[in-house]
């Protein structure tokens, strides 16, 4: 029975292959564009990376074709995928409490600052 | 494989077979295995201020990225169509086009290997990097200490202590060693400049406090001693000053230029994590398809399922490099 | 038999809330102040504390009620269980109105709770509602190491500052805080994670490597308080024991005087000159 | 090297008739060891996790030891492990004691008993398929549990094992020179982890898949057993929270080897060793961590739940109370259970407004837990019940899972958190939900399915004296936990009595640690009796217990490919004491709709098939 199922859809594949390719030259061409802003490099290489991720998931891995199971399956990773990193960023990537790493205190000393500056009080964090 | 037994009425579940169901929800599994070292890697690189962005310190070489990408997403397309030939029973069509699946995956880590071999080489490793100035000063000297050590010890020099060593370095230059004469020269004048540097960093406070107040405690403590507060600056035009003198030429091979990172060594961690995982995964891959291509002209019918799961493995491969990409290489 | 089987079922939660009964008159309770005969037994010595201890009361009631409600309910369903002997059981797939209160008064119950604890956790840990007083003037850097609590004190007078300064006082696992009003230490840790635990204060916070964790609280009656260690952090883990002082106000600032004296007497001169020497 | 095909598979009697005929007698090895037969392979795992349960438990009595008796010498084992220390439990042995049991316990014997032993056992039975749907990789995932003892075992021997907590937070775990001596004996306990979670992670797949795609005709999702629904739910959650696991045990295994710093912040600085150059998190271990191990607890409590509910509803003879409200709230335990992580990190440092949440969701987890009590309660209720093992069991799990989820409420309160994090009241709260509810919930399936895996039954004598010994043992060890988590006495403690606020506490733990021996004693009756029962208890027919579901329409044991009729289902698994069923008060979820005068005993198998 898998011999039938594999030539049921007609998709172009060559078309998707040169989607793809073009996509990825996007990628590189706004690297080297030397875009200042990061956020909307992000932005742009995110976007182009999800729609390439888009096709290849439609249609070399045959999602396009497949019943709604598909959805059951992909939906609950999806979110748990998207929601992890969201839960670690108010701990990992913002630092609620001070951070007392060299790191920083060599970033602020390259800043011309002051050294000493002060434990991070309440105030200054709202 | 197929051998043919009539669908019972009932049939319960998902139209699918279960290699292809495993296959579906093995991916899921891999979805979240991916998404912990992705998802750490942007919180902690959010978390980082400073994070190395820029050629120079990361050394990440975004043609190359590119390139890979270009790879992969080709290899990809290879496995539909081989897929697809299998699906018109053209099992040597297919055979070719797995074949040059294979060949890509082998480009692929070529050209990782290249990236991982440049990065290597510029000692971006994890806690190989310095990430201030201190520590920067510091892994000069202790590199030319290794350079000093091995050279002496290739030259024959014996005894464990580097005092031992030298004590013997002088010794044989005494005894004016034929053509090895001006390579013990060189590695003496190298010697006597390494343990002016290294003097000079482990005296050197001038990191940690005020400059002017170094002055001062300096004079207080050494009076009328030569040594001058020692800068990341000072200590480049040092190097350079050395590299320019012909006499050392090739010592300096083992030596990096000082350059400190902040969160250098995270970056290299998760870089290697992630891009290490993730070749880890081609490899797996490659040993899939390798399988088929070792039924040579025997591939038949039966692997037709095998292909398709592979396949969407394979794209699955694809998929993570498809973000790896933008992410380390872009952004 | 049967009828033994249902009672060895409700034996054991009477056993238990009897246990919890007398607990507090065994001292197998809270910590409290000072010796465990008197009055303060078991009540904590800081109103946050107390706040939580209030919690912990409320959370007691409604789960101890629960508990009597679903252990009479499954004695009750045991016994019919086992007079009912042979008897052909209900056939019943369940009731949706039942299936419904059940689910909605113990969600009432549940976001009672949690709404009503905001504002302690509120009071405790957000940086923003942290007392005035307290932020004003953090009374000591608290500093774990494997295994001990490392305390840095400003010279009398002077601000806590993150970097160590030269004039900081030292002590080590003996913490002093003037009593009646809200203190903040800086609570941060050497090498691995710690746990700054104070039980008679309920207070504890872990302290993390590579941070500067604010933590506050109000001492209402002087006295001697113990200081643990409630994260592993090694194999003498146990013994991370020091105390908390807490004191008035002048007693603190006189402790706080006479920790600087002995620490700048460097034995050869006589004790004024070192006060001397901070013009 | 195509897949099964699915077509052939729910005909199971086509495969049962051709492949019983063309059988030839397999070799010892391959039946007994490296079989693949799901029934062999939950065998396998059921003995290997009960052998597990006595080192994990041998290694909790020492740990109760040391708190009875602090610094005494240990009697018997004491001189023979450690005379060169007057047979005294060091405080390194003593971590490296609760670290292994908790290990032993946790990845050694309560999730492989769960989902490998009865998820084995129980998935294809009851959802009339003739195997799982990969056989070799089942067998794999019971073969990698080895590896993974292997490696916990060698962990004890390397330096002085590890030294960190199950939990492993860094930088203890993540620096050598945090916890000396501990040293490769943290790289093997990591290893070991990979281990179990390769065999959890195969196992996890090879049900979801043999769930969703095997089932016999007629059986639906919501004519499935509770048991069924419990392993389905619970190989999600392993699917997608194991792998995070592994990935930070990757992470932490880069750590210590690989120069990595991803857990190490710079500038620390650890038992005098020179300042870590660093970079990175602690706090994003505990995160991944917990993703993994809160979803965990309930991977070690959702089949317990299930193999209850089917337990119940037999022995009362009534249909499980609010069947599909059951199954949403399992759901529901599971979804919000992957939210609630936070909840083992209140004091740690984390964002108060995360805390917040993670308060929240955890308190909404108690919701359809509350679900799951009262229908228990209500399944009992109006029941012609069968006080016998399986049920006292099953009654101590309900009346236990209520005591461990209550104190959790505590616990889900922040601010009382605050009080009780890593006290004792921690210790009590897990023991009653891990032993108190999963356990029980364990040995009464024991008994349960022991006719059906030797086709003998258990002797209930000595199966009510286990229970009633364990379940006194039990309260008896850690109700009182409780008291001194209420007094303020942390966990992991060499020796609490150092601090005089607990030097009172010491007569208390001395009794506990009695109870806890005779805890100990009761499970050599349960051995007892399973070896006894094993090989000359009496025999029984297919369906001892008048059971409905369809593992019970196999012979007993059950032959190769299970079914020597194919099973066709018309009908729920909870059909007890309908108006229907006649006489009998059971009605199998084969017996076709007409039910006048049907016995027990299947037709002959139809040989035309
Ligand atoms: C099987 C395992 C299991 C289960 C089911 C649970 C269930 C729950 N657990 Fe538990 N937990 C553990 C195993 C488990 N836990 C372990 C091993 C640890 C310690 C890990 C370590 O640090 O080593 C731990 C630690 C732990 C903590 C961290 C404590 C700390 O370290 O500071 C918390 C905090 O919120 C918590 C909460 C809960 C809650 C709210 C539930 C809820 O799911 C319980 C819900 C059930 C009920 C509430 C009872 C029935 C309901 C009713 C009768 C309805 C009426 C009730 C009300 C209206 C209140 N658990
Ligand atoms: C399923 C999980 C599970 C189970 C069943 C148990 C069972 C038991 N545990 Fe458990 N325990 C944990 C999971 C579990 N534990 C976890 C996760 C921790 C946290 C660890 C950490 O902090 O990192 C912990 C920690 C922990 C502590 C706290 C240690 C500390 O923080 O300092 C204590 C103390 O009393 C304890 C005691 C017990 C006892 C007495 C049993 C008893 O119920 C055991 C009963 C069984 C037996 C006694 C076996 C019978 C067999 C024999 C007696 C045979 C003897 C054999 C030979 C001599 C060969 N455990
Ligand atoms: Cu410090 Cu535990
Ligand atoms: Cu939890």
């Amino acid at each position: 029975m898998s011999d039938e199922h594999a030539g049921h859809h007609n998709v172009n594949y060559s078309i998707i292959f040169g989607f793809l390719c073009f996509c990825t030259l996007m990628s590189f061409a706004f690297d080297k564009m030397g875009i200042e802003n990061k956020i909307v490099l992000i932005i742009l290489v995110m976007g182009v990376a999800v729609a390439k991720a888009m096709f290849v998931l439609t249609y070399f891995m045959h999602l396009k074709f497949e019943g709604n199971w598909k959805f059951v399956l992909l939906a609950p990773t999806c979110a748990l995928a998207l929601g992890l990193p969201l839960a670690l960023l108010p701990d990992i990537g913002v630092h609620y409490y001070t951070q007392d790493v060299p790191q920083i205190h060599d970033a602020v000393t390259a800043h011309g600052e002051e050294a000493d500056e002060k434990p991070k009080t309440p105030e200054k964090t709202h | 494989m197929s051998h043919e037994s009539p669908a019972p009425a009932l049939k319960m579940g998902l139209p699918i077979p279960n290699s292809k169901l495993g296959m579906w929800l093995f991916l899921g599994t891999e979805i979240m295995f991916f998404t912990a070292f992705i998802g750490a890697y942007l919180v902690l690189r959010i978390g980082s201020p400073g994070w190395p962005t820029k050629v120079e310190d990361t050394h990440i070489v975004v043609e190359a990225g590119a390139i890979n990408t270009f790879v992969l997403i080709l290899s990809s397309y290879f496995v539909v169509v081989a897929h697809e030939a299998m699906g018109a029973k053209n099992f040597q069509k297919a055979w070719k086009f797995l074949a040059f699946t294979f060949g890509l995956s082998c480009l692929f880590l070529g050209i990782k290997s290249y990236e991982y071999y440049g990065k290597i080489s510029h000692d971006i490793l994890p806690s190989h990097i310095a990430e201030n100035d201190e520590q920067a000063i510091n892994k000069v000297t202790r590199e030319m200490e290794d350079v000093v050590n091995a050279e002496m010890a290739r030259l024959g020099m014996e005894g464990k202590a580097l005092e031992d060593k030298r004590t013997a370095l002088q010794a044989a230059i005494g005894e004016q060693k034929g053509g090895k004469l001006s390579q013990l020269q060189a590695l003496a004048a190298f010697d006597s400049e390494f343990v002016e540097l290294s003097r000079h960093a482990r005296d050197n406070v001038a990191l940690s406090i005020p400059s002017a107040e170094f002055e001062s405690q300096r004079k207080a403590l050494t009076p009328g001693d030569k040594l001058q507060p020692l800068t990341l600056h000072g200590v480049e035009e040092y190097l350079k000053k050395l590299r320019a003198d012909k006499q050392f030429a090739g010592l300096f091979s083992e030596v990096h230029d000082p350059h400190p990172v902040p969160y250098g060594n995270l970056f290299a961690s998760t870089y290697f994590l992630m891009t290490g995982f993730h070749a880890l995964h081609v490899i797996i891959g490659m040993i899939l398809f390798g399988m088929v291509l070792m039924q040579g002209s025997k591939l038949d019918a039966g692997w037709s399922d095998w292909i398709e799961n592979s396949g969407l493995y394979w794209h699955f491969v694809d998929l993570v490099w498809i973000f790896l990409f933008p992410l380390l290489y872009i952004v | 038999m049967r009828y033994f089987w249902a009672a060895f079922f409700m034996f054991w939660p009477i056993v238990a809330i009897v246990i919890f009964t007398i607990s507090p008159a065994m001292n197998w309770w809270f910590p409290g102040a000072g010796d465990p005969d008197s009055l303060t037994k078991g009540q904590s010595m800081t109103p946050l504390g107390v706040d939580i201890d209030n919690l912990f009361y409320l959370i007691l009631i409604i789960t101890s009620v629960v508990f009597v409600l679903t252990h009479i309910a499954l004695g009750y369903v045991l016994f019919r269980g086992a007079r009912d002997e042979g008897k052909k059981a209900l056939f019943s797939h369940g009731s949706h109105a039942l299936e419904v209160m059940w689910t909605i008064v113990p969600t009432g119950i549940l976001i009672f709770i949690s709404l009503y604890q905001l504002d302690v956790w509120r009071k405790f840990r957000v940086m923003s509602s942290f007392p005035e007083a307290a932020v004003e003037a953090p009374v000591a850097e608290v500093t774990a190491r494997q295994f001990e609590w490392r305390i840095r004190y400003p010279a009398p007078g002077k601000k806590l500052q993150l970097k160590p300064q030269p004039d900081d006082l030292y002590t080590v696992n003996d913490l002093h805080v003037p009593t009646n009003r809200p203190v903040m230490i800086q609570l941060r840790s050497e090498d691995v994670q710690h746990s700054f635990f104070a039980p008679q204060l309920r207070v504890k916070q872990d302290a993390l490597p590579g941070q500067v964790i604010p933590v506050w609280f109000e001492v209402t009656q002087a006295g001697h308080y113990q200081l643990t260690c409630a994260e592993l952090c090694g194999w003498g883990h146990y013994k991370m024991k020091a105390r908390i002082v807490a004191e008035p106000q002048t007693q603190f600032g006189k402790y706080l005087h006479d920790l600087r004296n002995e620490q700048n007497d460097d034995g050869v001169q006589d004790k004024k000159s070192g006060d001397a020497d901070d013009e | 090297m195509s897949t099964i095909n699915p077509a052939s598979t729910p005909n199971a009697l086509a495969h049962a008739v051709h492949g019983e005929a063309a059988h030839h007698e397999l070799s010892f090895v391959r039946k007994y060891i490296f079989s693949t037969d799901h029934k062999m392979i939950g065998i396998q795992f059921l003995i290997t996790t009960l052998l597990m349960l006595m080192v994990g438990g041998a290694l909790a009595l020492a740990v109760r030891w040391q708190l009875a008796y602090p610094w005494k010498t240990m009697p018997i084992v004491g001189e023979l492990l450690f005379a060169q220390q007057g047979g005294q439990i060091t405080p390194e042995f003593y971590t490296m004691l609760f670290t292994m049991h908790a290990t032993v316990m946790i990845f050694l014997v309560v999730i492989p008993v769960l989902a490998g032993a009865y998820g084995n056992f129980c998935i294809p039975l009851m959802i009339g398929a003739d195997d799982m749907a990969f056989p070799t990789l089942n067998m794999l995932s019971y073969w990698f549990m080895w590896p993974a003892i292997a490696c916990f075992g060698t962990s004890f021997f390397v330096g002085g094992g590890p030294a960190s907590g199950w939990t492993s937070y860094p930088l203890l775990a993540d620096l050598y020179e945090a916890a000396p001596g501990s040293g490769w004996a943290q790289n093997f306990w990591l290893l070991g982890v990979t281990f179990i979670g390769f065999s959890s992670m195969m196992g996890s797949i090879n049900y979801l898949t043999t769930i969703i795609n095997m089932r016999a005709p007629g059986m639906t999702l919501f004519r499935m057993p509770m048991t069924i629904w419990g392993m389905f739910i619970t190989a999600i959650l392993q699917a997608f929270a194991l792998p995070v696991l592994t990935a930070a045990g990757f992470m932490q295994v880069g750590d210590r080897l690989f120069g990595t710093v991803f857990f190490i912040p710079s500038g620390v600085v650890v038992n005098n060793a020179a300042p870590t150059i660093g970079g990175g998190q602690p706090l994003l271990w505990q995160h991944l961590f917990w993703f993994y191990s809160h979803p965990a607890v309930y991977i070690m409590l959702l089949p317990a739940m299930g193999m209850v509910s089917d337990m119940l509803a037999t022995m009362c003879r009534k249909p499980l109370f609010g069947y599909k409200p059951m199954v949403y709230a399992m759901a529901a335990i599971a979804g919000l259970g992957f939210i609630v992580w936070g909840h083992h990190m209140f004091t740690s440092g984390m964002n108060p407004a995360l805390g917040m949440t993670f308060m929240i969701s955890t308190m909404m987890i108690a919701l359809p837990s509350a679900i799951k009590t009262f229908n228990w309660i209500g399944t009992i209720w109006g029941g012609n019940i069968r006080f016998n093992t399986v049920f006292l069991n099953c009654v101590a799990f309900v009346s236990m899972f209520i005591v461990g989820g209550l104190s959790g409420i505590f616990m889900a309160a922040v601010p009382t958190d605050i009080y009780f994090h890593d006290t004792y009241f921690i210790v009590a709260h897990f023991h009653y939900v891990l032993f108190g509810a999963t356990l029980f919930g364990v040995f009464g399936a024991i008994v349960y399915w022991f006719p059906k895996m030797f086709g003998r039954m258990m002797n209930e004598k000595l199966g009510k004296l286990h229970f009633v010994l364990t379940f006194i043992g039990f309260n008896g060890t850690f109700f009182p936990m409780h008291m001194l988590g209420i007094a303020g006495m942390p966990r992991r403690y060499a020796d609490p009595y150092l601090h005089p606020y607990l030097e009172h506490l010491q007569p208390m733990n001395l009794i506990m640690t009695w109870f806890a021996i005779l805890m100990g004693v009761a499970q050599f009756v349960l051995l007892a009796n399973f070896a006894y029962s094993m090989f000359l208890g009496p025999k029984c027919g297919r369906n001892p217990w008048d059971a409905n579901s369809l593992e019970w329409s196999a012979p007993s044991p059950p032959g190769h490919g299970n079914f020597d009729i194919p099973p066709v289902i018309y009908r729920g698994p909870y059909e007890f004491s309908s108006p229907l069923s006649g006489d009998k008060d059971f009605l199998m979820q084969t017996e076709p709709p007409v039910t006048d005068n049907v016995n027990d005993t299947p037709p002959e198998p139809d040989d035309t098939a």
